[in-house]
């Protein structure tokens, strides 16, 4: 039997200024029907390109230069990419569906879900208006969705990641399509959500005996759900092959790196605690409420933290996780200044945090890294100004820098420190890589020699290679400059691998926290326990973790 | 329901705020009506009757006195009377504001069919070429003087071929021009920023996903494209209130049509500031209203604005 | 509809014949720099006499001696265009600087600070709005005096608050955005990073208005003209250009065809201009 | 002035269509020197006397004769037609028209009525009897009987005499009853007015070709203030009669086939007047200079038409009291020149003269309702450089200009012009009782040239008729003699009229007569 899915030496090319840009490479592909083939590879390898022309959808600019896309139909194969226009909007939707990346914005924001959802329907004029009506809900039922005829008057924005991307997972499998693109689905989703997102997918699957091309970044991601995983490096095939064979015995180098790189498919156990002296951070009973002004409590006052106490010892990685709006920014914020709790105290070391709020003693204790590594760079700033920056604020006696010369050799100094070359410091945050971008980002708030930096999710956004590298550069620092870290997270795999300590938060509760080591391997909460499952490994990974958790039982068994 | 009245609160605020400025504005104008009514030299009267004059009109009387009076007048609907004409003011207004009202109502009407015209056909037209070239109409329009246009309008369109008349014409005969002429500069703004919003909206990634679902173009357009990019040129339309008013005042003028903009202009010539105070006044509220409606109707277009409304 | 299988279509095939869009913008730059020319140098550019004209010569049509013609006192046209642009640009860059420096101040302001002053200002320019443009501009003019540059001033004053709204909107949202809070968080003073971060990155959009603003500038001092309230004769303005020769329209169509389309063109440019401004800085 | 009537005589019926320039701003008689005004109050008024256009003689018409007049011209004597009712029914009787004269030469402050300018010295009136009236004077008033004839003397219903200043501004006129032959029907505020014909009139002045009811059954007048528009649609046939047809509109009209009447207006001529109290231009020289230095043929020839002659005195040749000033206007540079190097005026670098630092620097103002005002101001200018003095044209809408107007150091040159057929018109111009163009008051309100004054006072109070004309000969003189003024052309009222039109006649001074036209067809 053939396949259903046949893509065939895919060259797509795009416009760029003035001469056109190939950015896959001739890539052929197998998918056959009713598996699930993953493909794989760090940000910019071509992955959506690959599966918008499969869809037909390439944005202005883009344009497939040879090769062919194969669909085996009803009526014999026929080549996508030489469809008349008509005829190939007539397939999407019908025979070939999209699972979108981000639920937020991959709704239209004012049609409720139930239109939504019908969209397929109707377009397709799939039957009558009762009929589609009457489908509609079964499929939100189908989907999981609670309640389906309040979901389907609701607006997306009244609904949470999770519901949106089932929203949309309905919408693809109205007209029960042959094959479902599905472009990272579950990537803006937390770890808990992914996991029943991609069980739906993988049932729906199963139930319509439908193939699905899985695109992801994440490996762990692939090797837990794909029968074949395909990885991709600059547009260009590295290796094709079953999951299991790819991930064990990788043909390329780069594969291996990949995997290697990839946290989530670690197999090392927790760092081991380091020695516990006199913490230098310590949060105590923080709570901050939102939309309360004064003493009158507002109909929206919204209590985001709720007494959470902390400790970090000194030059030590405390981790933060949780699940969106669990409250982490907020406490790293509290911790780094930048706003005022609603009560709780703050201290590092002698520093009053919460008195010192906004002083240049403050400053010189604390600095912020933040999740985006490019928001955070003044796009009209150089390099070299954005890193000098802190210095110029500070008073003169104070560290503070005015000499030009003096300031540009400070500047080279830091840059060096997070790996740069010196001559980035004459470029615009634009012209640098987002791997980049978070060194310069790092390299600001280390300029004032901090003693505790908050990284505010400081590499989730970057791939799992450029963030093994900002990891280790993270803990390079940390060994040469002894920093204390607050690092912050979602991702249990980062917190494996950077952790002395952490802390586990749901809404705005601390429900564990003692060492890494403890809370990873022996969870005492449910809630911590239904994280860590939801982390995706393949089945052998996770058998392989068990095993470690036994002996770290073990292990701690002795010491008590 | 506090932010509608916080919000109606705050129109009302703009417009005494109005009123005040607008006064003191007026007030400080040099040359006042009694002398471009009476001091012309062609009626020969002498200083003392001027000032009895003013007298009579109460144009001596302290400042505060009279934008106490005035606000009073206000208040209870006697806008006074015009220093120029002597007519009452209300009825300088009720015979001026009904033409004006057609003229710029059906001159914004057809101003956003052309603009939607432009738009749709600068996002959605076949060729390229085409494309383009309706996307460079608005700032064509934007460039083109609204009493020229007017001008060539009525050269052409009625003195040269004779198609719709200008004097003594019916009531529909007589829009035409006029509201074509007022229609091209507001048209020009409205397409300029509907082109803006669709192409903002058809970049959203739901386009896409509507895309991939079979959507054919006028699916986009009317289910997908229309409502999301309503908004932002509602928003505008709003603020396009005051360009109407000069718009009209250019238009009247050009078409020797009754209205308050041909007020407006007669009476800044002569500083009949009676009439100039109503006329800011029924603007500044008309502005206010319109502003007021487009945010209190901006939710129901927007779903994501309705908690807001309600917070 | 089915030809109509646009911009939302993936392309195929690229179109052949596509004008760069960079040769429109240069296009828009060489007629700015030939206006500006004209302003500057004017009388390299035409030998006749843009004051004075051969009463005899009235109303010729345009030919080699008189390339616009002439007008209704026998004055080459073409030579009151080029000493017109002085006037004009001059004018336009008046009112648009008002505009400019005033409605960025306000907007700056209230953005920057926020609470009970920025309700204030913001209430302020709510008045400003509500006030009917072009009756502020006249009542400006009254107050003033006539002549170029007040009715400049005029114009410029009706576009405070349009620049008000604007430049607050762009430091509210320069405000919120991560590297303002970075800057605040490496120990930056309001004033620093005001003018360190703020000020830039929330200029680009007001200078584009700024372009586009000088085109409906010009237009704007043509129409006080044509009211009656613009440039004294027999200075050469272009606005007044086409308004003192709307009496023409059917007679001597090139008295306001002529200067119109280099005011069009003028007005174009520039907003070709500010778009490549808005399109270098979004 | 009326095309030949195709041999079939008028025909009765239809709708005028009538252009005017701008509204009107007020119906009170005296206040229809303003054309928009008069033009109106012309066609829905009747007057005691009726002045022959052509020859300005005056003959009867609400009065059965011309009036009795003692010898120094300080009493006037009425006998009125009894049949002659007003269009509100009301009969026109001897105690209305008294009344109607004395609020005309007294005015009523209260109301803001003005007193005319056209009657001078008046005391009161008195009823004789019920057809005789008779009018007091202080002092001889020689131009009373020309006075009664002009439109400022429109003689309106008792009802119409109670309106305030107010009740004759816009959106009153049907209150405006008079006995003319048209009445006001409707009025659009700012736009239109329908005047409907009179079928009871039937008191035409003797001479009228029309005895009876207008020929017309309704005239509207439209306002289209847009030059362009005007005349578009005019040639377009829009409309039947244009008022104002500029010169540079002319061919425009003739060449689309219309005619074009250019009435003329039997007053002072369009020029300027010299304000001779300012320190510039207090030496004569100075003054000769500018006129020397103006080349009003060019003026005429370039922006004007034929119906524009060049003036040659400071009244129309066709006013009561003309007198040539031969050779006075003279365009000589070189005198110029002379003149004011005589007179210590030094050219200085940018070629305009100084004289101990004081810079040669005139400002005139805009005549707005005077025909291209702007371009013959901007063409004095630059005749004016060539002797090296600087004339700036006043900037500022009309109530700037109004302001203005009687402020010497805003305003030294005054560019006016009036028209009125009677001696008197002199007087209105330049006495300080009047228009003042010369500003020849002082601060106390004297006259500062009281020997003008004096000659001016002659014309207005000399009773008998040869009398006047000497005393405004000696005016014109006198004027030409110390330089005041400088006459441009003798302005005309200029109508643009579709051939279908027929009859068309204006009164002395260049308002419609709507009586007699009919329209072909
Ligand atoms: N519309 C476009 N115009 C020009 N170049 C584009 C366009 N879209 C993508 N590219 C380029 O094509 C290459 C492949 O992009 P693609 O989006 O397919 O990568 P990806 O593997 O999906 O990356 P990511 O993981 O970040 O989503 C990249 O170098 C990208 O910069
Ligand atoms: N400025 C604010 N006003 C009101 N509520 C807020 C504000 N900022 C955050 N919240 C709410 O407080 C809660 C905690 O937010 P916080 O940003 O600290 O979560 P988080 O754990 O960092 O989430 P994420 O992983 O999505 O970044 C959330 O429910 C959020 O909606
Ligand atoms: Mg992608
Ligand atoms: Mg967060």
């Amino acid at each position: 039997m053939s396949a259903l899915l046949t893509i065939d030496d895919l060259a797509v090319s795009y416009r760029a200024r003035r001469e056109r840009r190939t950015v896959v490479h001739g890539v052929s592909l197998e998918l056959q029907r009713g598996e699930v083939l993953a493909l794989v590879g760090e940000s910019g390898s071509g992955k959506t390109t690959i599966g918008q022309s499969i869809i037909g959808l390439l944005p202005e600019g883009g344009r497939i230069e040879r090769g062919g896309v194969h669909l085996e139909l009803a009526g014999g194969p026929v080549d996508l990419t030489k469809l008349a226009p008509r005829a190939m909007q007539q397939l999407r939707g019908a025979r070939v569906a999209l699972v979108p990346q981000d639920p937020g914005t991959s709704l239209n924001p004012v049609q409720t879900i139930g239109d939504s959802v019908a969209a397929p329907l109707r377009i397709h004029r799939w039957g009558t208006k009762e009929a589609i009506r009457r489908r509609v809900l079964d499929l939100l039922e189908r989907v999981g969705l609670d309640d389906p005829a309040r979901r389907a008057r609701q607006y997306p924005h009244e609904l949470s990641g999770g519901m949106r991307q089932r929203a949309l997972i309905a919408a693809a499998i109205a007209l029960e399509p042959d094959l479902i693109v599905a472009d990272e689905p579950t990537s803006a989703l937390d770890v808990t959500v992914q996991r029943r997102i991609l069980d739906l997918l993988a049932d729906l699957r199963a139930e319509l005996g439908s193939s699905v091309l899985l695109i992801t970044h994440d490996l762990a991601v692939a090797a837990e759900r794909a029968d074949d995983i395909a990885v991709l490096r600059a547009g260009r095939l590295e290796e094709h092959g079953a999951a299991r064979t790819v991930l064990r015995e990788p043909q390329s180098d780069y594969t291996a790196a990949l995997l290697a790189d990839a946290p989530a498919l670690s197999d090392a156990s927790p760092r081991l605690p380091r020695l516990a002296a006199q913490p230098l951070v310590t949060i105590d009973a923080l709570v901050h409420d939102y939309g309360r002004r004064g003493a009158g409590t507002g109909a929206d006052a919204f209590r985001a933290v709720d007494d959470v106490g902390l400790q970090i010892a000194p030059g030590t990685t405390h981790a933060l996780v949780g699940e969106s709006g669990s409250g982490k920014t907020t406490i790293g914020r509290a911790l780094a200044g930048f706003h005022r709790p609603s009560s709780g105290a703050i201290r590092i070391g002698e520093l009053d945090v919460l008195a010192e709020r906004g002083s240049r003693r403050l400053r010189r204790a604390v600095q912020l890294v933040s999740q985006n590594p490019f928001a955070s760079l003044d796009p009209r700033r150089t390099i070299g100004q954005t890193i000098g920056e802190p210095l110029q604020n500070l008073p003169l006696g104070d560290g503070g820098v005015r000499d030009r010369r003096l300031l540009a050799e400070r500047v080279a100094a830091a840059l060096q420190q997070v790996a740069l070359p010196a001559e980035t410091a004459d470029r615009l945050p634009r012209e640098l890589s987002g791997g980049q971008r978070q060194r310069v980002a790092i390299a600001r708030a280390l300029i004032i020699e901090p003693q505790v930096v908050v990284l505010d999710e400081a590499v989730s956004a970057l791939d799992v290679t450029v963030q093994s590298q900002i990891l280790e550069l993270l803990e390079r620092l940390q060994r040469e400059l002894g920093l204390t870290y607050l690092f912050i997270t979602h991702d249990l795999a980062v917190v494996r691998r950077i952790a002395d300590t952490v802390t586990v938060l749901r809404r705005g509760r601390a429900v564990e926290t003692g060492t890494a080591q403890q809370v990873l391997t022996s969870p005492r909460h449910e809630y911590t326990q239904a994280l860590l499952e939801a982390v995706p490994a393949p089945d052998w990974l996770r058998d392989a973790r068990r095993g470690q958790e036994a002996r770290t039982s073990t292990g701690q068994l002795e010491v008590a | 329901m506090p932010y509608a009245v916080r919000r109606t609160g705050q129109a009302v605020l703009v417009i005494v705020a109005t009123f005040v400025l607008a006064f003191l504005l007026l007030h400080a104008l040099p040359g006042d009506a009694i002398v471009a009514r009476y001091a012309s030299p062609e009626l020969g009267l002498t200083a003392a009757q001027l000032q009895e004059l003013r007298e009579v009109y109460g144009a001596d009387q302290p400042i505060w006195v009279q934008l106490w009076q005035s606000a009073a007048g206000f208040l209870t609907g006697d806008l006074g009377t015009s220093l120029q004409s002597g007519a009452d003011v209300e009825a300088l207004i009720a015979t001026a504001l009904p033409s004006t009202l057609a003229l710029a109502s059906l001159g914004f009407a057809v101003a956003v069919l052309l603009a939607v015209g432009i738009a749709v056909a600068a996002t959605f037209s076949g060729a390229e070429w085409l494309r383009r070239a309706f996307r460079s109409l608005p700032p064509l329009f934007v460039s083109i003087p609204v009493f020229w246009l007017g001008i060539v309008l009525l050269q052409v369109v009625s003195f040269r071929l004779g198609l719709v008349p200008v004097i003594n014409a019916n009531p529909v005969e007589a829009l035409v021009l006029p509201v074509l002429t007022i229609a091209v500069p507001i048209a020009a703004p409205l397409a300029q920023v509907l082109i803006r919003s669709i192409d903002d909206t058809v970049a959203e990634p739901f386009i896409a996903v509507a895309r991939s679902r079979g959507a054919s173009p006028r699916w986009l357009l009317s289910k997908e494209v229309a409502r999301n990019s309503l908004l932002p040129t509602l928003t505008i339309a709003g603020v396009l209130f005051g360009e109407l008013i000069a718009g009209a005042v250019v238009t009247e003028t050009v078409f020797a049509r009754t209205g308050l903009g041909r007020l407006t202009q007669e009476a800044v010539a002569t500083r009949d500031i009676p009439v100039l105070q109503a006329i800011v006044v029924i603007s500044a509220v008309g502005f206010v209203a319109i502003n007021l409606a487009v945010d209190l109707v901006a939710p129901a277009i927007d779903p994501r604005l309705r908690k807001a409304v309600h917070a | 509809m089915s030809a109509t299988i646009a911009s939302l279509l993936p392309k195929r095939a690229e179109r052949s014949g596509r004008p760069n869009p960079r040769a429109t913008l240069v296009l828009a730059i060489a007629v700015l720099a030939i206006a500006l020319a004209w302003a500057v140098v004017p009388w390299l550019f035409t030998a006749q006499d843009p004051i004075a004209g051969v009463a005899l010569d009235a109303l010729q049509a345009p030919s080699a001696e008189h390339p616009f013609g002439t007008d209704a006192t026998g004055r080459d046209l073409l030579a009151r265009v080029i000493f017109g642009a002085g006037n004009s640009l001059a004018g336009a860059a008046i009112a648009v600087l008002v505009g400019l420096v005033v409605g960025t101040a306000i907007g700056v302001l209230a953005g920057s600070t926020g609470g009970l002053v920025e309700e204030a200002l913001m209430r302020v320019v709510d008045v400003l709005l509500a006030i009917p443009g072009l009756l502020l501009s006249l009542s400006v003019i009254v107050l003033l005096g006539f002549g170029v540059t007040n009715a400049a001033i005029a114009v410029g004053v009706t576009s405070i608050a349009v620049f008000a709204r604007l430049a607050r909107s762009q430091v509210v949202r320069v405000r919120r955005s991560d590297y303002v809070e970075a800057a605040f968080g490496s120990g930056g003073s309001f004033l620093a990073v005001l003018r360190r971060h703020v000020l830039p990155n929330s200029l680009g959009a007001v200078l584009a208005l700024a372009a586009l603003q000088f085109g409906s500038a010009i237009l704007q001092i043509s129409t006080l003209g044509f009211l009656g309230y613009g440039a004294p004769p027999p200075t050469p303005e272009w606005g007044l250009l086409i308004a003192e020769s709307r009496d023409y329209v059917a007679t001597a169509w090139w008295l306001t065809t002529l200067p119109g389309l280099v005011v069009a063109a003028v007005v174009l440019s520039a907003n070709r201009v500010a778009a490549a401004v808005r399109g270098g800085t979004a | 002035s009326s095309p030949q009537a195709g041999g079939d005589g008028p025909v009765a019926g239809g709708t005028l269509i009538y252009l005017e320039h701008q509204a009107y701003t007020s119906l009170y008689p005296p206040s229809a020197g303003f054309y928009p005004n008069g033009a109106l109050v012309n066609n829905l008024t009747a007057r005691l006397l009726h002045q022959d256009p052509e020859t300005l003689e005056l003959e009867p018409w609400i009065a059965t004769a011309l009036p009795e007049v003692n010898a120094d011209a300080t009493e006037y004597t009425f006998d009125l037609r009894t049949d002659v009712t007003y269009s509100d029914g009301t009969p026109l009787t001897a105690e209305n028209v008294v009344a109607n004269i004395d609020l005309f030469g007294l005015g009523d402050q209260d109301r803001a009525l003005i007193v005319s300018e056209a009657i001078n010295n008046y005391e009161r009136g008195e009823v004789v009897d019920e057809d005789t009236v008779r009018f007091h004077f202080s002092a001889p008033s020689p131009g009373f009987g020309q006075a009664v004839s002009t439109i400022n003397s429109g003689l309106l219903a008792d009802a119409s005499l109670e309106l305030d200043s107010e009740g004759f501004g816009p959106g009153n006129a049907a209150q405006v009853i008079g006995a003319g032959p048209f009445v006001v029907e409707s009025e659009e505020l700012g736009s239109t007015i329908r005047l409907t014909a009179r079928e009871d009139y039937a008191w035409a002045p003797p001479s009228a070709s029309n005895q009876g009811r207008a020929h017309l059954d309704a005239v509207d007048i439209v306002i289209a203030p847009e030059d362009s528009v005007r005349i578009g649609s005019l040639t377009s046939g829009q409309a039947h009669i244009a008022r104002q047809v500029e010169p540079q509109h002319e061919q425009q009209v003739a060449a689309a086939g219309l005619e074009i009447v250019a009435a003329q207006t039997n007053g002072v001529n369009n020029g300027l007047s010299f304000r001779f109290d300012h320190p510039l231009l207090q030496d004569i020289r100075v003054r000769q200079a500018l006129i020397a230095g103006i080349d009003r043929q060019e003026v005429v020839s370039s922006i004007f038409s034929d119906g524009y002659p060049l003036a040659t005195s400071s009244l129309s040749q066709t006013a009561l009291g003309y007198q040539e000033q031969a050779g006075a206007y003279a365009f000589d540079r070189e005198r110029a020149n002379a003149l004011l190097d005589e007179a210590g005026w030094e050219v200085g670098a940018d070629g305009i003269r100084t004289s101990e630092g004081q810079r040669l620097h005139l400002v005139v103002n805009e005549a707005l309702p005077q025909p291209r005002s702007r371009d013959v101001i901007t063409l004095v200018s630059q005749q004016l450089r060539e002797i090296g003095v600087e004339l700036e044209l006043f900037q500022g809408d009309q109530a700037a200009q109004t302001a203005a107007s009687t402020d010497i150091d805003q305003i030294q040159i005054y560019h006016s012009m009036v028209g009125r057929a009677d001696f008197d018109v002199i007087k209105s111009q330049y006495s300080i009782e009047n228009r003042s163009t010369l500003l020849n008051a002082d601060e106390s309100g004297a006259p500062i040239d009281g020997e003008l004054e004096a000659l001016l006072q002659q014309v207005a109070s000399e009773p008998d008729t040869e009398a006047r004309a000497a005393a405004s000969a000696a005016v014109q003189a006198h004027l030409t003699e110390q330089a005041y003024v400088l006459p441009f052309f003798e302005e005309p009222q200029v109508y643009g009229l579709q051939p279908v039109v027929h009859g068309f006649e204006t009164e002395s001074v260049g308002r419609p007569d709507l009586a007699g036209v009919w329209l072909e067809g």
